[in-house]
């Protein structure tokens, strides 16, 4: 397994526009990278240009040491699954596996046996062994992503690339196939570029995830401190759901002004001034009976576990999260904040302040 | 069910190869039938749409319908090449037309049907009285008959003629061909005049109808006088093997002529001689070419002039027509002299009424008198059988003998053995 | 023309005689459709002379009559020319066909003056309104006797009767009741499952397919165990296999089957291979795709008849295909370039169907197919071999069937080209006949429809046999998508 | 021939080294195959003209060890063979100016000259050879890469504009001869291509014609007719046999193949009678009938090919929320069929428009003729009136062209009929 390294690639396409801006991001060997972002921001541009499918137009790539940018696909060992799983329709999943080493020049294709042992160890790792000779039309969603992903494994490839590999499932089986997924990254350890734009999907999976925005590289980190320091408004919006609330204003001497809104910043953000944007994130919108802003309720969605509260303080949405765990639950039995004169207050040292 | 293809489109039979002698024109006879006449008439008639044939006829038919007010008359045109077969399968589903132009081979082909034990056509022998009846040429009115009855009333006349053009024989100094040509005059002169891009002769070799003339010149007859095949009789291998060698010894004729070509030959002045008949006649002179027609030359060997085929043409009545009192009425008129006479000197179409042959008009042109005193010295074209038989093995003798895989003589014989088992 | 003369010549010589005796009976309907016979007794008449028949005053025939011995002239027999006369020297005992000169007029010959009969069918007689007949005898100089009478054709038209269409009726009739009742069998069957609904939904066109083409196809098939010609349509007996002896032991049978399948497989390998080829290279990214694509259909928009023969005048000794290959081959006489032409052509006329087809079949083919492919590290041949032809197989295995099946019985293309090609054996098919175009000739030029029909259920059990045999094997091979 | 000639002893790393195959490689192959293929053709061409075939055999030989040299990288025996087929091509021309030049000697010799000529070419560049003894540094290797990323895709497009080329040029001689014909004066059909004076004097003639209208009226009703009735009968038919495994299935999709096998010359009588006992002679709507069915084989079995590639998941849900049979297939599965159905509709269109031979025996008056009647009544055997034959046959196939424009895309779509879909 090799790391992949990104150095300033860039990808015009024909019609002058421009899909991928200067992104340069180093992989680690052994790395789960999850490339997130709203549709057409580059993702797949940037996976298919490492996979070979898509010519780079400037900058190099590297896959371990050997720089493979202009390298054809089939020269640079990679393991892909797709969306839509591509699987060949007109073969068994046996042969599917098998494909590509068969294809193989006569010095390097394993022999019969060799190819049957590979088979039956990617088949149990994948538990796709009782459905080896049937037809990929057959076959569940689970069953055809799992032998897709045994497709590009058997190889033994550098790394394996996933293009949104789970959108096609249901729900419930997303959740599961994800769970499956890490087990078998920590099991086997190979290096995985793996883009969606479901950033559960990317916060669960990733060891670091690189989010874009319209060709370019927002911020390259771990999840959870991409989520908790986001760089910028955009990566801020865009992971954790219900999204963050960012409020646009004006900071001077520890007081944060917006349109009808005004309060005092927390301790941490006392000596920010100037125009910028106000960030806290719904669950740390602490929620109290009295002397804070006074805030509206306009609408609550209760998950069971926890439940989102829609507000309106002077004018400005705001959203708050209750969790059942929450240590100051005030109706516990009734589950749930009161149903009126609610008061909150943004003092909270997760606040963040994005200077414009 | 449909024909095999989905879409099969035309069975265009365009017999460039073998047009054959044949041709249209308008005719009358003195009489027209004493009875009255009602209903209305279906005439498929086969000329070439907007043609001026087309023009005279239909100016013929709106005359007699003046005559017979009470009588509608309705005209469809059908594509000559499948005239024939659209009739048999019309007339064996009962829709046949009342009244149709068909050629003497045609007839050959319609009259030995029978659908439940009745011909397709009318015997008009009842219809005519004597008087009636001599009018035409003899040889003509017996050309309509087949098996005894007589299918059709005569209208039309044709066949082929030597045509020169007179430019190309002043620029070789040969003078023009007469009645006292021979086959050796012929062949010299179209040696003479073959050279770089120009030819002396162009003939549509693989044609039969047109090597019948030679052959009665070598003392060759299709049928002998009571009616045996006689394809191999007595000169008909040597007139086979000059014919064949216009091309394939002297190489004077281009390979590979048609109908067709021979005429592009001729309009655009690179063929000295071709044989053709009166149906193109108003082609060339449209073209302004100074065209000229003679007596098909005296075979050398024989002594014989060289005889072409006569093919006739005349309006025959179906047997299931409701009213035949006028299509025989409609049929008299335009075979009567003075419709025949117009379409002579309109559309060079041959009469067969007697009276016309020394008629002045038509003799004041030069072409009709040449075509019509050829006419008088060729032969008739059976309508039998046999002779339909003959046009379907015939041009195998020829094929065989063009690529040398049998000599004339063994492919005549050969030809004239199948044609006997034909006629059986 | 010749008796005017005689009469003419009768006029001036009469000699005076006595008296003669006319008698002149006639029979409306003895002689036939638009006939009438007129029996007349001559009595007493010696030297030579004429009788004349005139119709409403306008003359109508006339026969002469002669002393003397008839000489070599013929005595055609009833039916043999255009109307029939006799004579009797025994007043109607027993009478002979009239003699005839060489131009058909009737002489009647007589050696000593007594009663002379000449019975005469007179022909184009009015069978709606009487016309008066005025017989007139006349002796060498001028007219001796005269008698007027009335006559009419009585006999009437036998018009031949319509073709019955009560066989075509009852056909039709019963294979619709059959086809109903099959279905209406069908859906009872299957009516525990949804899918008798299917049976509605085809009924229309199954009913629409067999009521126009069953009759037809059954009407060959009868035909082709009867001895059926075009000289007797109608009363055709049954032949048992006979005409199929004839079409297995007929000469060219071989010949003419055997250049039938390279014909079709030819063509068919060819239409899928080119067809397959052109739409492959508009599957790449090439600028102009829709020109080409239309320039290259224009074979199949344009009608077949007026390409085929613009084809025919190229092939010439002198047409553009000899100069533009420096050859001055005769396609139209040696039988192997007859050949190669006429698949030539069909090839050109067939190539874009296939084309469009198959272009539409690899559009269906998803393109991450392709590029998971290329990632596992797959050659373009390789490809080709093992993703784009096993996947285009469901839609071609069909295509190339019904290509095979249309291209068996594809008749117009030889039929305008070559009418069959160098006719090299005599009573054979020709050079270039497949099937279709020899029965072509079997039936509309030899007139043996019993044959032809012969030939053309062998024709339709060949082409089932393979069509069945052939959607047994792919069935069998065809990857099962 | 396998197109990884990775030797093992390079680094691991150094991939560039070991994957680089110049296009040129890839070009020459093409270039070699191309060689192969059109000295076929000339083999048959020189046994027609009957000169010698040895020029012929040495370009099919160059090809040959072209092909075989690649594989080995052999660079000796890829220079012999491009020089084989230069020479080749060489000695072909210089055998058709001694004789007579044809336009297909200067087609092979341009050619071959400029493939061997080519081949020479590449192999004498020095990168080239550097890559064949592998002494190639490893930026060179990747330069090469991208260089055949950048250069691959034209040269495979130009190619591939060659080859189409190739087949437009064979495709459009007849008919530009057509056009040829159809545009210049005079009714002859031999005469030289070229037009010396455009005159549309025959499509004047054509057009004013007295039932050219009355003609065109009847084949618009009928190609119409047909097309709605082929439809309604081929639609619901098609569906039925996709969806609904009813007994009997096989062997009526059988027998519509069936129907098609039987020669239709032989029984033209009593298919006549047929339509004289249901009263459909003289009729557009006989004709209409007739051709729907021999369109109706055809149009059910692409049709069927089309419904079967419709996920039936969408008909379930349809089911769901209450619509019975009809409307599902009315409102859901139409929709998605209409490429199918155009393809269809052309399909039949085509079979009514250009059809003759039924036509001229079921519609036995004038008035009721269609243009391809019509169009035969300008050949009689007197004389061809060959000019206006060429203009009406264009004017006949004009609309075809124009609705296949206009249906393009959702014609090909329509055909794409593959199990693949969905």
């Amino acid at each position: 397994m090799s790391g992949v390294s990104f150095e300033g690639i860039r990808k015009v396409y024909d019609d002058g526009t421009v899909a991928v801006k200067g992104l340069d991001l180093t992989i680690k060997d052994g790395e789960f990278l999850v490339l997130v972002g709203p549709s057409g921001c580059g993702k797949s541009t940037t996976l298919r240009m490492l996979a070979g499918l898509e010519d780079l137009t400037e900058g190099s790539i590297k896959i371990g040491e050997a720089t493979v940018d202009h390298l054809p696909a089939r020269a640079r060992g990679l393991g892909m699954v797709f969306q839509s799983y591509a699987l060949y329709p007109h073969m068994s999943v046996q042969d599917n596996l098998t494909f590509g080493l068969r294809m193989l020049a006569k010095t390097e294709r394993p022999d019969p046996p060799e190819m049957k042992r590979m088979v039956q160890e990617t088949a149990s790792m994948l538990g796709i062994d009782d459905i080896l000779e049937k037809r990929p039309r057959d076959l569940s969603g689970g069953q055809r992503q799992r032998v897709a992903l045994g497709r590009a494994l058997i190889r033994k490839p550098k790394v394996i690339l996933m293009d949104e590999p789970l959108s096609n499932l249901d729900a419930k089986l997303r959740n599961q196939m994800r769970v499956e997924l890490r087990r078998l990254h920590d099991e086997l350890g190979f290096t995985t570029v793996y883009v969606t734009h479901d950033q559960v999907e990317a916060m669960t999976l990733a060891d670091r995830i690189a989010v874009m925005k319209d060709g370019e590289l927002q911020q390259h980190c771990p999840p959870l401190e991409a989520y908790h320091q986001p760089a910028n408004t955009f990566v801020a919006s865009f992971l954790g759901t219900p999204a963050m609330n960012l409020i646009e204003g004006q900071a001077e001497a520890g007081v944060f002004t917006s349109n009808g809104l005004s309060f005092p910043l927390p301790d941490h953000l006392s000596d920010c001034t100037g125009k910028g944007t106000f960030g806290i994130r719904p669950e740390n919108v602490k929620v109290l009976k009295s002397n804070a802003m006074e805030a509206e309720i306009r609408g609550v969605e209760r998950l069971g576990s926890e439940s989102v509260y829609h507000l309106n303080v002077g004018g400005t949405d705001i959203k708050a999260l209750w969790h059942r765990s929450g240590e100051e639950a005030w109706d516990a039995e009734k589950g749930g904040w009161p149903e009126e004169n609610m008061f909150i207050s943004f003092n909270d040292p997760s606040a963040l302040w994005f200077s414009a | 069910m449909a024909p095999a293809k989905s879409s099969l489109s035309i069975i265009l039979t365009l017999l460039v190869l073998s047009a054959g002698c044949l041709s249209d024109s308008l005719d009358d006879s003195g009489v027209t039938s004493t009875e009255e006449v009602s209903g209305n008439l279906v005439i498929w008639s086969t000329y070439e749409s907007d043609s001026k044939e087309e023009e005279a006829f239909l100016d013929s038919v709106s005359a007699w319908q003046k005559i017979h007010p009470e009588v509608e008359v309705e005209v469809t045109s059908k594509p000559f090449y499948q005239a024939v077969q659209a009739y048999k399968i019309a007339a064996l589903g009962g829709e046949a037309p009342d009244l149709m132009r068909f050629s003497n081979d045609q007839l050959g082909s319609i009259a030995p049907v029978r659908d439940r034990g009745n011909p397709l056509l009318e015997d008009l022998r009842p219809w005519l009285t004597p008087a009636q009846r001599s009018v035409w040429d003899p040889i003509a009115l017996e050309s309509m008959r087949y098996d005894d009855a007589l299918m059709a009333i005569p209208v039309s006349q044709d066949c082929v003629s030597l045509f020169f053009n007179r430019a190309l024989f002043d620029e070789a100094g040969i003078n023009y061909p007469d009645e006292n040509w021979t086959t050796a005059d012929f062949l010299s002169a179209a040696q003479d005049m073959t050279f770089g891009e120009q030819v002396g002769l162009s003939i549509p070799t693989k044609d039969p109808f047109r090597w019948f003339s030679l052959n009665s010149g070598y003392g060759g007859s299709l049928f002998t006088a009571n009616g045996e095949a006689n394809l191999d009789g007595n000169g008909s291998a040597d007139a086979l093997r000059f014919w064949l060698d216009l091309e394939l010894k002297h190489e004077i004729v281009p390979t590979g002529t048609n109908v067709e070509t021979m005429k592009q030959q001729f309009l655009s002045g690179k063929a000295a001689m071709i044989i053709d008949g009166p149906w193109h006649w108003p082609t060339y002179t449209a073209a302004r070419l100074d065209v000229g027609q003679a007596l098909l030359p005296i075979v050398e060997e024989t002594g014989l002039r060289m005889s072409p085929m006569v093919g006739y043409k005349g309006w025959a009545v179906s047997k299931q027509s409701p009213n035949k009192e006028s299509a025989i009425s409609l049929a008299l008129y335009l075979s009567s002299s003075e419709v025949v006479k117009y379409a002579a000197l309109e559309t060079m179409t041959m009469p067969v009424l007697s009276n016309l042959y020394d008629d002045p008009d038509i003799h004041s042109d030069v072409a009709l008198r040449g075509f019509i005193a050829q006419a008088r010295l060729g032969f008739p074209a059976p309508t039998s059988k046999g002779m339909s038989a003959i046009y379907d093995i015939l041009p195998t003798a020829i094929e065989n003998s063009y690529v040398g895989e049998m000599s004339t003589q063994a492919a005549l014989t050969a030809a004239n053995q199948e044609l006997k088992e034909e006629m059986r | 023309m010749k008796y005017f003369f005689w009469i003419i010549l009768a006029v001036f010589l009469l000699p005076v005689v006595s008296a003669q005796s006319l008698d002149v009976q006639s029979d409306s309907s003895a002689a036939g459709f638009k006939r009438v016979r007129v029996s007349v007794e001559i009595e007493s008449f010696s030297g030579n002379g004429s009788l004349e028949f005139h119709v409403s005053e306008t003359f109508h025939s006339a026969v002469v009559i002669i002393q003397g011995q008839a000489g070599e002239m013929t005595q055609p027999q009833v039916g043999e020319w255009y109307d029939d006369c006799w004579t009797s020297n025994n007043s109607g005992l027993n009478w002979t066909e009239i003699h005839r000169d060489e131009n058909g007029q009737a002489h009647a010959f007589y050696s000593s003056p007594q009663i002379l009969s000449i019975r005469c069918d007179l022909t184009g007689i009015s069978q709606s309104k009487e016309d008066n007949l005025s017989v007139r005898l006349f002796d060498e100089n001028q007219e001796l006797d005269r008698i007027d009478t009335a006559i009419i054709a009585l006999t009437a038209d036998v018009l031949p009767p319509p073709p019955d269409s009560s066989p075509v009726l009852f056909a039709i009739g019963s294979i619709a009741l059959t086809i109903i009742a099959l279905f209406g069998y069908l859906r009872w069957k299957d009516r525990k499952s949804m899918n008798r609904h299917g049976l509605a939904f085809v009924l229309p066109a199954f009913l629409a397919l067999v009521l126009l083409s069953f009759y037809p196809v059954a009407y060959g098939m009868v035909l082709s165990f009867t001895d059926a010609h075009e000289e007797s349509i109608g009363d055709e007996e049954y032949n048992g296999l006979e005409n199929y002896l004839d079409v297995f032991t007929s000469g060219g049978f071989l010949r003419v089957l055997f250049f039938t399948l390279v014909w079709t497989f030819t063509n068919v390998i060819f239409h899928v291979g080119i067809g397959g080829a052109l739409a492959m290279l508009l599957q790449q990214k090439v600028r102009g795709k829709l020109a080409y694509r239309t320039l290259l259909l224009l074979p199949w928009a344009i009608p077949s008849y007026i390409s085929v023969l613009v084809w025919k005048g190229m092939f010439h000794p002198e047409g553009l295909v000899n100069v533009l290959l420096g050859t001055e081959t005769d396609f139209f006489s040696g039988v192997t370039e007859a050949q190669t032409m006429v698949i030539l052509v069909n090839i050109w006329l067939g190539v874009p169907f296939m084309m469009m087809s198959i272009s539409g079949a690899l559009q269906s083919i998803p393109e991450d197919l392709h590029e998971a492919a290329k990632v596992e590290g797959v050659s373009d041949w390789a490809r080709l071999r093992h993703i784009t032809i096993p996947l285009l197989k469901p839609t071609v295995v069909p295509l190339a069937l019904m290509g095979f099946i249309w291209t068996f019985n594809m008749f117009n293309v030889i039929f305008l080209l070559t009418n069959g090609g160098p006719q090299l054996w005599f009573g054979e098919p020709g050079g270039t006949d497949i099937l279709i175009t020899y029965v072509y000739d079997v039936a509309f030029v030899k007139g043996e429809l019993g044959l032809a029909a012969a030939w053309s259920v062998v024709i339709f059990i060949m082409l089932m046999a393979f069509s069945w045999a052939y959607t047994k094997g792919s069935k069998a091979t065809e990857a099962a998508v | 021939m396998s197109e990884d000639l990775s030797s093992s002893e390079l680094p691991q790393t150094d991939l560039a080294r070991r994957w680089y195959i110049p296009y040129e490689m890839e070009l020459m192959r093409r270039g070699a195959i191309l060689v192969i293929l059109i000295c076929l053709p000339m083999f048959w061409i020189a046994s027609l003209r009957g000169d010698g075939w040895q020029t012929i055999a040495m370009g099919l030989a160059g090809g040959l060890l072209a092909v075989w040299a690649l594989q080995q990288k052999n660079r000796d025996i890829m220079l012999v063979s491009s020089a084989l087929i230069l020479f080749s091509g060489l000695m072909q021309a210089f055998f058709a100016l001694e004789v007579k030049v044809a336009a297909i000697d200067v087609w092979y010799s341009t050619i071959t000259v400029a493939l061997g000529g080519g081949g020479l070419w590449v192999l004498s560049s020095p990168h080239m050879s550097r890559w064949l003894s592998s002494r190639l540094e490893l930026e060179e290797a990747e330069r090469g890469l991208a260089r055949n990323n950048k250069l691959s895709p034209r040269w495979k497009a130009a190619t591939t504009h060659a080859i189409l080329l190739h087949f437009v040029v064979i495709v459009l001689v007849p008919i530009i001869w057509i056009i040829d014909v159809a545009f210049s004066p005079g009714q002859s059909a031999s005469g030289e291509l070229g037009i010396s004076d455009w005159t549309i004097t025959h499509f004047d003639a054509v057009l004013s014609g007295s039932d050219f209208w009355t003609w065109g009226l009847n084949s618009v009703i009928v190609s119409i007719g047909t097309t709605m009735v082929g439809l309604m009968l081929a639609i619901p038919a098609g569906y039925a046999f996709s969806r609904y495994k009813f007994s009997g299935h096989g062997i009526m999709m059988f027998s519509l193949l069936l129907v098609q096998m039987f020669p239709g010359i032989i029984i033209l009588v009593p298919y006549f009678m047929v339509m004289k006992t249901l009263g459909l002679l003289n009729t557009s709507l006989g004709l209409i009938l007739a051709y729907s069915v021999t369109a109706l084989p055809f149009c059910v079995w692409m049709l069927k090919g089309w419904f079967d590639t419709i996920p039936r998941e969408l008909e379930e849900a349809a089911a769901l929320d209450g619509c019975t049979t009809f409307s599902t297939f009315w409102r859901i599965i139409l929709p998605l069929s209409l490429p199918a159905i155009a393809v269809t509709a052309l399909f039949s269109f085509l079979a009514a428009w250009n059809e003759f031979l039924l036509a001229l025996v079921f519609n036995t008056d004038s008035s009721m003729y269609t243009l391809p009647v019509g169009l035969a009544s300008y050949i009689s055997e007197a004389s061809a009136r060959w000019g206006d034959f060429a203009a009406m046959s264009l004017i006949v196939s004009l609309p075809v062209v124009l609705l296949f424009i206009f249906f393009q895309k959702s014609l090909i779509q329509g055909l794409s009929s593959g199990s693949v879909k969905g």
